[in-house]
C-alpha cells in the first residue's frame, strides 16, 4: 500500500527555530508518542524504534532513519525511514521531505511531501484503518511539534509550551494506535490535504 | 504462562482440562478432549464451523477462550445422537440431503439444534437470517433450510 | 491464527476489575471477546494480561425506571434482541442489535464492548448518538456519567480514561410522539458497514420538533450529523428538503477507503441510510 | 401381474442408477465422525508452522533462526539452505515450471513460504515463527501482467534467465510462461476482414480464489524402521502426489503411501502439491517422527491455489442477421511467480478452446499468452474443467455484445446460432468432437418456465419508470472427463481412471477407486452405478478411495472427471465381472451363454420360468463351483480411458432488480436447466448445482483478491474474502434434459461444475442487460454493489 502525502502545519514560532528543531532527528522523534531513536550510526544515519499502540493493538517496528539531504538554503530535510515489525510480518517504509516557509505574521509552516509505502499483513489487514488512525495520529503530533517549536522562544507562551510538552504521554491518550500505526505515525505528520 | 485447571461438562460429563490461559476452546475440544467434530475454517469467527452450544447458546469455540468456558456446560455434535439413535436434526440433514463434504455440519447441526430452540417453528427467512453465521461452500444452503424445516416439523410432531 | 501468551484473572467485581487494570501493565478488558480475540490470534495485540469481566454481578442485564432504560455493559446484543423492555419502550436498540454480525457472535457480543472499543465500524456508537444516551462509567476515582455525545474521540479512541470501565448505558424510553429509524448497508452477514444511519425524531403533528443523527464507518468514529440535523429542526419533511440533507451528510463524512467502496461511495451511502432512517423514524412516530 | 411387480420391487430395492438414494457417507459427518487431515492425530506428532514473506518481491539478505531454535518446544527451522543438499528446494509444478518450496534467495510473492518451524504443539510453532528474523533487500514489484513484457519490466525467475525454450513453447520475454494457440489464425482475419458486422469486447476474469472451509494441510510420517512413508493430506489426486513424491525424495513409490481422509471441500484448490506439503515430508524424513502441517485461512487464501486472472478480448464476426462467421480470442494469462496450474501437458491454457460455447462457428483463432507477475502461483480450475469457466464466460458475454450490437434478442441470437441437434457428434473448428446436445430444447424450456416474454415486457414498463431490471440468459457447453490419454496426461500420466471391484462369495461388493470424493458423495453414486450394473443392492456395496496402498492408480477428482472417468471405469470393471457370472450361471443351469437373459438381479433362462440364479448365488458359485478352467473368484479392474471428453450443457436465466440508491442487487430469480446425461443420483446432482450456483454467485457478485502495486494481498480473511451466507445467497430453481453421452458406459457427462461454469456469465448479462437500453455491453466483475453504484452514477442515473 502506498499512499501519497502532503502536509502543511501552522507553527508558533520562527521560521528559524522550526528549522532548528526540524533538524533535530531525536526531538523530532519524539513528537512522536512511543517513538525514539536508539542509535546514531552517524553520517547521517539511525537506528529507532516505534512501539505503536492503540485501544487493544500493538505493533513494535524497529528500522532506520537515513537523512538523504539537507538543504540548509531550502531549510528541506530528505529522510527516509525504513522499519520491520518485530515479527517480521509487516513492513514500512517513508520517503520524506519537509521544508519549513516563514509566513507574513513572522510565524511559519511546515510543509511536507512524503511517500509511505505498507508491506505485509498490515497491509492487507489495516486497510480499514489505515488512513484514519493516521488522521487521528495528526493532531498529537502537529501539537507536540507546536509545543517544542514554541518552547524554544522566551515567555509565558514557551513556557506554557514546555509544560505541555513535559506533560506529553508515553502513548496516545493512553491508548495509541492500531495496526497500522507506524503508518499512522509516518501520514500524521503529512496527513493529505482534502 | 502457567497452566490452568480448568473444569466443564461436556455433553454431560465433567471433564477437567490444563491449559494455557490462551488456548482456545476448539483446541481444547479438539487436541485434548479428542472431540473433533467441530471444525477449524476461518479463525476470525466469520464462518461457524466451530460452533457448539455452551450454556444454552449457540458459540463459536474459535474464540472463547478455555478458561472462560471453566463451569460451562458445553455441548458437541458428539452428544447429539443418543441410545435411541439419531436426533431428529441429524435424520433431517440426511433426508434432505444438507450435507456435502461434511466440514461445516457439526457446526450447523449445533446452530440448528439451538436455534429450533429458539424458533420452533420458523420460516425460511427466519431461518436464513438464524443461521447466518454459518458457512457452507458445497449446498448453496437450499438443502439445509429444508433439512432445518423437516427438524422443525419432526420436532413438533414428536 | 494462535494469540501469544497473557496472564488471565476472572474479575469478581468492577473494584477488582479496575485493580486488575491499574497493577498489571497494558492488561486489557476482555468483554465478548469478538473484537480483542481475533486481534489477539492475528497478532495485533499481544495484551500480556486479559481481565475478564463476564461474570461480575450487575454489568448485566436491562431495567427501567421512569423515563430512564438502564442496561448494563456486560448484556449480549441477543440479550437486547430478546429484551421486552427494550422492544417495547427502546426498538431502535432492538433493531441495530439484529443487525450486528450473525446470532453466535450476537451471543457472546456485549453493548458494553461494542461502544467501548471505540470501532468506528461497529454499530452501537451511532445509536447511542441518536438515543442521546449517558454513558456510566466506573474508574479508580470513582462514578461518572458522561454523554455519548463526546465520548467517541477516534478510531479505537473514547473519552474512557486509562484504567476505566465503562458499566451501564442509560437511553431515554420512548415518548409518544418519538419515532427511530435504522438503517445499515453491509456486503454481508458478518461484515461491517458501509454506512449505517440511527436516527430518533420528536415530532410535532408533522413538523419535526427534534432530530438526532448518528453514522456509522463514515469517519474516524461514530458521528453526529449536526448540520443535517439543523436543517430538519423545526421543518416539515420533503423531498427538496431531503436533498439538502443527503448532502450535507455527505459533507460530514470521512470515510476510510477499503474494499467496501471509496469515499465518495460511501459518503453517499451515509446519505442514503439516513434519509431512509429519517422517513422511517417519522412514519413511526405517527403509530 | 405379480410378475411385474416383484421385477419392479427388485429393482427398486437396488437402489440404483436413477433414485435419489440417502448419501452413504453422511452418517459419520452428521456425528462428528468425519476424519479429516487436521482431525488425523499420531504419537509423536509434532506441528509446523511457515515464516512467510512481507513482500511480493525481494532479496533474502538473511535468515537468523537462533531466537526460533531457542524457544523451548521447537524442533527445527528449515530453511532453503536446509533442502538444497537434498535438491529438494525446488520441486517440479504440474505445469512443466518449477516453484521454489522455501524461497531460494529470493522472494516472487507476499506470503512465499520462507522457512517452515516445527515445533511440540501449534502454540509453540506460532510463537517460533515470529522468532525466525529474516532480512530482506527490496525489488522493483511487477503486477500488471500487461506490464509483464515490456522493457523495463523487473526480472522475476532469474532461475529461467537465459532459458528461451519453455515447458511449451518459446519464450519472448524472461516474464514470458508460454504462447498458445488454436484454429486458424489466417482464415479467421480474412473472415473478420470481409464481415459485415465485428464486435469487440475486452474482460477481465478477475483472480478469485476457491476457498473451501477446510484448508489444506497434511500429516507426514516417516517410518524409518520399514523405510515407509505415509503421508495424509488434502489432496484431490493423492496418485499423483506418490509419483511426484516418489520422484522428488528417490523413494519407490511402493515405500510410499498416501492418504487423502474426508476432504472438506476442494473446488481446485486441493489439486496443486504445495510447498508445506514437501517441507513437512522433508521434516518427517529429518525429525523421524510424524508432522503435521494445516493452513490458516490467510495462508489459505494468499498461497495455495487461486484461480482464473484471465484478461481476455472476445471478437465475434458475423452477418448482419447475428450468424457467426469468426471467432477471435485473445488472452493474457496471469499466473503468479511459478506456473503451478494443473492443466493436462499438452494444453497450457487448459480446455480454453472450448471457447466457440454451443454455436456453429465456421472458423476461429485462440491465442494465449501467460506471463509471470509478482502474485501467488497457480491458475487451478476453480469448480470447472480447465480454464472452461473463462472459456463460457468469453464466448457468453461477446454473443450478448453482438446481439445488442444488431438489436437481436439474445435469447433469438443464440437460437440463430447453435449447433442443431442433427448435428452431433460435431466437430467445432478448435479442435472438440461435441459428442451429443439438443441445445434448442433447452433453451425452449427455460424460456418457457419463466415467461421470458412477460419478463420482457415487465423490464419494458419498469425501464420507462427508471428503474434497473436486468435478465440475463446464457447458454453453456462445458467439456470435462479428462481425458483420453491420447491428448491428456498429467507429468506424463494418461488422464484415464481406474475401478477394481471384488464381490464377496455372499454376494457384497467391496470397490476402489482412483477418484477422490470431496462431497460430490462418491460412496453413494458409484454403488449405485455397480448395484444397476450386478443387480447387488448398493446398500451391500462399499466404496473406498484416497488411499495409494489400496486403491487403482487414477488420477483424481477435478474437472468434473469421476463420473465421465471414474464412472465409466465403474461401469465396465462391472460389466467384466458380469460376463464372467454369465459364464457362471450358464454353469450352474446347465445352458448355454446364449440361453440366458438378465433381469435386474438374475440371469434367467429363456422362455423357462423359474430356471434362474441371481447374482447372490453367482457369487457364491464363483468360490466353489466355476466351470472347468475357470478361476475362480470374481473380481475385475478397468482402467478406462475414455474416448472423448464428455459435453454437459445448460441454459440459465437470471433476473435482476438494482437499487439505484446504492447499488445493490437482488437476484429476484434464477432458473438453472441442466443437461447431464444420464442422472445417476438426482438428489445428489440438484445439491451439487446448488452449490455451484452458490460459488458462481460468489465469484460473479463479490469474490476478489485484489494486490496493490507493492504486490499486497489486500483482504485475505473471511472478513474481505465473499463468501456468501444463508441470507445473501438467492433461492434456485433447477431442471433438466436427458441426452445421455454416446460414447459413455451408462450416457452420464458430469454435473458438478456447470452450474458455477453456467452461472457467472448468467450474472454479468443479467448486471449488463439491466444498463443494456443504455447502449452499455460489458461490466467487469465482481458486480458488487460499489462497483455498480459508481456506474449507476457514471451513467448519470443518481437522482440529484
Amino acid at each position: 500500500m502506498k499512499v501519497d502525502l502532503n502536509k502543511e502545519f501552522s507553527l508558533p514560532g520562527t521560521g528559524v527555530q522550526a528549522w532548528t528543531f526540524l533538524q533535530d532527528i531525536r526531538g523530532v522523534a519524539s513528537c512522536m508518542p512511543g517513538a525514539e531513536i536508539t542509535e546514531d550510526l552517524g553520517d547521517g544515519n539511525y537506528k529507532g524504534k516505534v512501539k505503536a499502540k492503540i485501544g487493544p493493538a500493538t505493533m513494535a517496528f524497529n528500522g532506520d532513519i537515513i537523512i538523504k539531504n539537507i538543504d540548509v538554503e531550502k531549510r528541506e530535510l530528505h529522510m527516509i525511514g525504513k522499519g520491520q515489525d518485530s515479527k517480521g510480518s509487516s513492513s514500512a517504509t517513508m520517503d520524506l521531505r519537509a521544508w519549513v516557509e516563514d509566513t507574513d505574521d513572522g510565524k511559519c509552516v511546515l510543509q511536507g511531501v512524503a511517500t509511505v509505502t505498507v508491506n505485509g499483513k498490515a497491509a492487507s489487514l489495516g486497510g480499514r484503518m489505515m488512513t484514519q488512525v493516521a488522521d487521528q495520529m495528526l493532531n498529537q503530533f502537529g501539537k507536540s511539534f507546536a509545543n517544542n517549536v514554541a518552547s524554544m522562544g522566551e515567555g509565558e507562551e514557551a513556557e506554557t509550551a514546555r509544560g505541555k510538552i513535559a506533560e506529553q504521554p508515553a502513548e496516545l491518550n493512553g491508548l495509541a494506535f492500531a495496526w497500522s500505526v507506524f503508518v499512522g505515525w509516518l501520514k500524521s505528520l503529512f496527513s493529505s490535504k482534502k | 504462562m502457567a497452566k490452568q485447571a480448568v473444569s466443564f461438562t461436556l455433553n454431560g460429563k465433567t471433564v477437567d482440562v490444563l491449559v494455557e490461559p490462551r488456548e482456545l476452546l476448539i483446541h481444547t475440544l479438539r487436541e485434548n478432549l479428542n472431540h473433533t467434530g467441530a471444525h477449524i475454517g476461518c479463525e476470525t469467527s466469520h464462518c461457524g464451523v466451530c460452533t457448539v452450544d455452551v450454556d444454552g447458546e449457540s458459540v463459536k469455540s474459535c474464540t472463547l477462550l478455555t478458561v472462560q468456558a471453566a463451569g460451562s456446560d458445553v455441548k458437541s455434535v458428539e452428544g447429539m445422537a443418543s441410545a435411541d439413535g439419531l436426533h431428529v436434526i441429524q435424520q433431517a440433514f440426511v433426508d434432505e440431503h444438507g450435507l456435502q463434504c461434511g466440514f461445516c455440519t457439526p457446526g450447523m447441526l449445533m446452530r440448528a439444534y439451538r436455534f429450533l430452540q429458539e424458533n420452533p417453528d420458523p420460516s425460511d427467512e427466519e431461518i436464513r437470517w438464524g443461521m447466518s453465521g454459518n458457512l457452507c461452500r458445497c449446498t448453496g444452503y437450499q438443502n439445509i433450510i429444508e433439512a432445518v424445516k423437516t427438524a422443525a416439523k419432526n420436532l413438533q410432531q414428536a | 491464527m494462535i494469540p501469544s501468551g497473557f496472564e488471565y484473572h476472572k474479575a469478581t467485581s468492577i473494584a477488582d476489575a479496575i485493580a486488575k487494570l491499574r497493577d498489571n501493565e497494558d492488561a486489557k478488558l476482555l468483554a465478548g471477546g469478538h473484537s480483542l480475540l481475533p486481534m489477539m490470534k492475528l497478532r495485533f495485540s499481544e495484551a500480556p494480561y486479559l481481565v475478564d469481566i463476564n461474570g461480575i454481578d450487575g454489568l448485566k442485564g436491562i431495567s427501567i425506571d421512569g423515563d430512564t432504560i438502564t442496561i448494563g455493559a456486560m448484556t449480549t446484543e441477543s440479550e437486547l434482541i430478546r429484551s421486552d423492555i427494550l422492544q417495547q419502550y427502546c426498538p431502535l436498540l432492538v433493531e441495530a442489535a439484529k443487525l450486528v454480525a450473525d446470532p453466535q457472535v450476537r451471543n457472546r457480543g456485549t453493548i458494553g464492548g461494542d461502544v467501548a472499543h471505540g470501532d468506528p465500524g461497529n454499530d452501537h456508537p451511532a445509536v447511542m448518538l441518536a438515543l442521546d444516551a449517558q454513558l456510566v462509567i466506573h474508574g479508580p476515582d470513582g462514578e461518572r456519567t458522561i454523554p455519548a455525545n463526546g465520548f467517541f474521540l477516534g478510531t479505537y479512541w473514547t473519552a474512557l480514561e486509562e484504567f476505566e470501565i465503562l458499566v451501564a448505558i442509560k437511553v431515554p424510553a420512548l415518548k409518544s410522539g418519538t419515532g427511530h429509524g435504522y438503517n445499515k448497508l453491509k456486503r454481508k452477514t458478518g461484515d461491517y458497514a458501509v454506512a449505517g444511519s440511527a436516527v430518533v425524531v420528536e415530532m410535532n403533528g408533522d413538523i419535526v420538533r427534534d432530530i438526532r443523527i448518528g453514522l456509522t464507518n463514515v469517519a474516524p468514529m461514530a458521528i453526529r450529523a449536526e448540520a443535517a440535523e439543523d436543517l430538519i429542526r423545526g421543518k416539515r419533511i420533503d423531498d427538496v428538503l431531503l436533498k439538502s440533507v443527503e448532502k450535507a451528510i455527505v459533507e460530514v463524512c470521512d470515510p476510510a477507503v477499503d474494499l467496501r467502496g471509496d469515499e465518495e461511495y460511501k459518503s453517499h451511502m451515509a446519505a442514503i441510510m439516513a434519509r431512509r432512517s429519517i422517513i422511517q423514524a417519522i412514519e413511526n412516530a405517527k403509530e | 401381474m405379480d410378475k411385474v411387480a416383484d421385477k419392479q420391487e427388485r429393482e427398486g430395492s437396488l437402489n440404483g442408477v436413477g433414485c435419489s438414494r440417502k448419501r452413504k457417507e453422511d452418517a459419520r459427518f452428521i456425528q462428528g465422525k468425519g476424519n479429516y487431515t487436521d482431525d488425523i492425530k499420531m504419537p509423536g506428532m509434532l506441528f509446523a508452522d511457515m515464516v512467510r514473506s512481507p513482500y511480493a518481491h525481494a532479496r533474502i539478505i538473511s535468515i537468523n533462526k537462533e531466537k526460533a531454535l531457542a524457544l523451548p518446544g521447537v524442533h527445527a527451522v528449515i530453511t532453503a539452505e536446509d533442502l538444497k543438499p537434498l535438491n529438494l528446494h525446488w520441486m517440479p509444478t504440474l505445469a512443466g515450471d518449477v516453484q521454489a518450496v522455501l524461497a531460494d534467495e529470493k522472494v516472487h510473492f507476499q506470503y512465499q513460504e520462507v522457512a517452515l518451524v516445527v515445533a511440540d504443539d501449534r502454540y509453540i510453532a506460532a510463537d517460533a515463527i515470529d522468532l525466525v528474523e529474516v532480512e530482506y533487500e527490496e525489488l522493483p514489484v511487477l503486477i500488471d501482467p500487461h506490464k509483464a513484457m515490456t522493457d523495463d519490466a523487473p526480472i522475476l525467475r532469474e532461475d529461467l534467465v537465459g532459458k528461451m525454450e519453455g515447458a511449451h513453447s518459446s519464450r519472448k520475454h524472461n516474464n514470458h510462461i508460454f504462447n498458445w494457440q488454436a484454429g486458424e489464425k489466417e482464415s479467421t482475419d480474412r473472415v473478420f476482414d470481409a464481415a459485415e458486422v465485428t464486435v469487440s469486447q475486452d474482460m477481465v476474469y478477475h483472480r478469485v480464489h476457491p476457498c473451501p472451509l477446510e484448508t489444506c494441510g497434511c500429516v507426514a510420517s516417516m517410518d524409518k524402521i520399514n523405510g515407509k512413508l505415509t503421508v495424509y493430506l488434502t489432496s484431490q489426486a493423492p496418485h499423483v502426489v506418490r509419483t511426484v513424491v516418489s520422484n522428488l525424495s528417490g523413494l519407490p513409490e511402493s515405500s510410499i503411501r498416501i492418504v487423502s481422509p474426508d476432504i472438506g471441500g476442494g473446488f481446485g484448490n486441493k489439486v496443486g502439491i504445495y510447498p508445506g506439503y514437501v517441507a513437512s515430508i522433508v521434516a518427517s524424513i529429518v525429525l523421524g517422527v510424524p508432522v503435521k502441517w494445516v493452513e490458516d485461512r490467510m495462508e489459505n487464501i494468499s498461497t495455495t491455489a487461486f484461480a482464473r486472472d484471465y484478461h481476455m478480448r472476445g471478437e465475434l464476426a458475423a452477418d448482419s442477421n447475428g450468424i457467426i462467421k469468426g471467432l477471435r480470442v485473445n488472452v493474457l494469462a496471469d499466473h503468479g511467480a511459478f506456473d503451478s496450474c494443473a492443466d493436462p501437458s499438452k494444453f497450457p491454457a487448459g480446455f480454453m478452446h472450448i471457447c466457440t460455447g454451443s454455436y456453429d462457428i465456421p472458423v476461429a483463432h485462440l491465442n494465449v499468452d501467460g506471463v509471470y507477475t509478482n502474485k501467488a502461483p497457480g491458475g487451478v480450475s476453480y469448480r470447472c474443467s480447465f480454464r472452461v469457466t473463462e472459456a463460457v464466460y468469453v464466448i457468453e458475454r461477446t454473443i450478448d455484445v453482438l446481439a445488442q450490437k444488431l438489436g437481436i434478442d439474445k435469447a433469438e441470437i443464440r437460437r440463430r446460432n447453435f449447433v442443431k441437434k442433427e448435428q452431433f457428434p460435431y466437430k467445432t473448428c478448435l479442435g472438440f468432437e461435441l459428442d451429443s446436445g439438443d441445445y434448442h430444447t433447452a433453451l425452449e424450456k427455460v424460456l418457457d418456465a419463466v415467461d421470458y416474454k412477460g419478463l420482457r415486457r415487465e423490464q419494458e414498463e419498469k425501464r420507462a419508470k427508471g428503474e434497473l431490471m436486468g435478465i440475463g440468459l446464457v447458454t453453456f457447453t462445458e467439456v470435462v472427463g479428462a481425458g483420453p490419454s491420447k491428448s491428456c496426461d498429467i507429468l506424463g500420466v494418461g488422464m484415464f481412471d481406474s475401478a477394481e471391484i471384488r464381490v464377496h462369495p455372499t454376494g457384497s461388493v467391496m470397490a476402489r477407486m482412483g477418484t477422490i470424493t470431496q462431497g460430490q458423495g462418491h460412496q453413494t453414486t458409484y454403488a449405485q452405478i455397480i448395484a444397476s450394473e450386478l443387480g447387488i443392492t448398493s446398500d451391500e456395496i462399499a466404496i473406498e478411495e484416497g488411499d495409494t496402498d489400496t486403491a487403482p492408480y487414477g488420477l483424481g477428482t477435478y474437472g468434473s472427471r469421476s463420473t465421465p472417468v471414474g464412472g465409466a471405469a465403474t461401469a465396465v470393471a462391472a460389466r467384466k465381472i458380469k460376463a464372467k457370472a454369465k459364464k457362471i450361471a450358464a454353469h450352474l443351469l446347465e445352458v448355454s451363454e446364449d440361453d440366458l437373459e438378465w433381469e435386474v438381479d438374475r440371469f434367467k433362462v429363456k422362455g423357462v420360468p423359474g430356471q434362474e440364479k441371481t447374482m447372490k448365488d453367482i457369487a457364491w458359485a464363483a468360490y466353489n463351483n466355476v466351470p472347468d478352467g475357470m478361476e475362480p473368484g470374481l473380481e475385475a479392474v478397468d482402467y478406462y480411458d475414455p474416448p472423448n471428453f464428455t459435453f454437459p450443457f445448460g441454459a440459465y436465466l437470471c433476473v435482476v432488480d438494482i437499487d439505484k440508491d446504492t447499488g445493490v442487487t437482488d437476484i429476484r430469480r434464477f432458473y438453472a436447466l441442466d443437461d447431464c446425461g444420464t442422472r445417476i443420483n438426482p438428489m445428489i446432482i440438484d445439491g451439487q448445482i446448488h452449490g455451484g450456483l452458490t460459488e458462481g454467485y460468489a465469484v460473479a457478485m463479490g469474490q476478489e483478491m485484489p494486490y496493490d502495486e507493492e504486490g499486497n494481498l489486500l483482504g485475505n480473511t473471511l472478513m474481505d474474502y465473499f463468501l456468501p451466507t444463508f441470507v445473501e445467497t438467492p433461492k434456485w430453481e433447477t431442471d433438466y434434459t436427458v441426452t445421455p453421452s454416446p460414447h459413455h458406459p451408462i450416457g452420464a457427462k458430469g454435473v458438478a461444475e456447470s452450474p458455477h461454469v453456467g452461472s457467472i456469465p448468467t450474472f454479468t448479462s443479467a448486471m449488463v442487460d439491466a444498463f443494456a437500453h443504455l447502449d452499455v455491453t460489458h461490466m467487469d466483475m465482481p458486480h458488487n454493489a460499489f462497483r455498480v453504484w459508481k456506474q449507476i452514477k457514471a451513467l448519470g442515473l443518481l437522482d440529484n
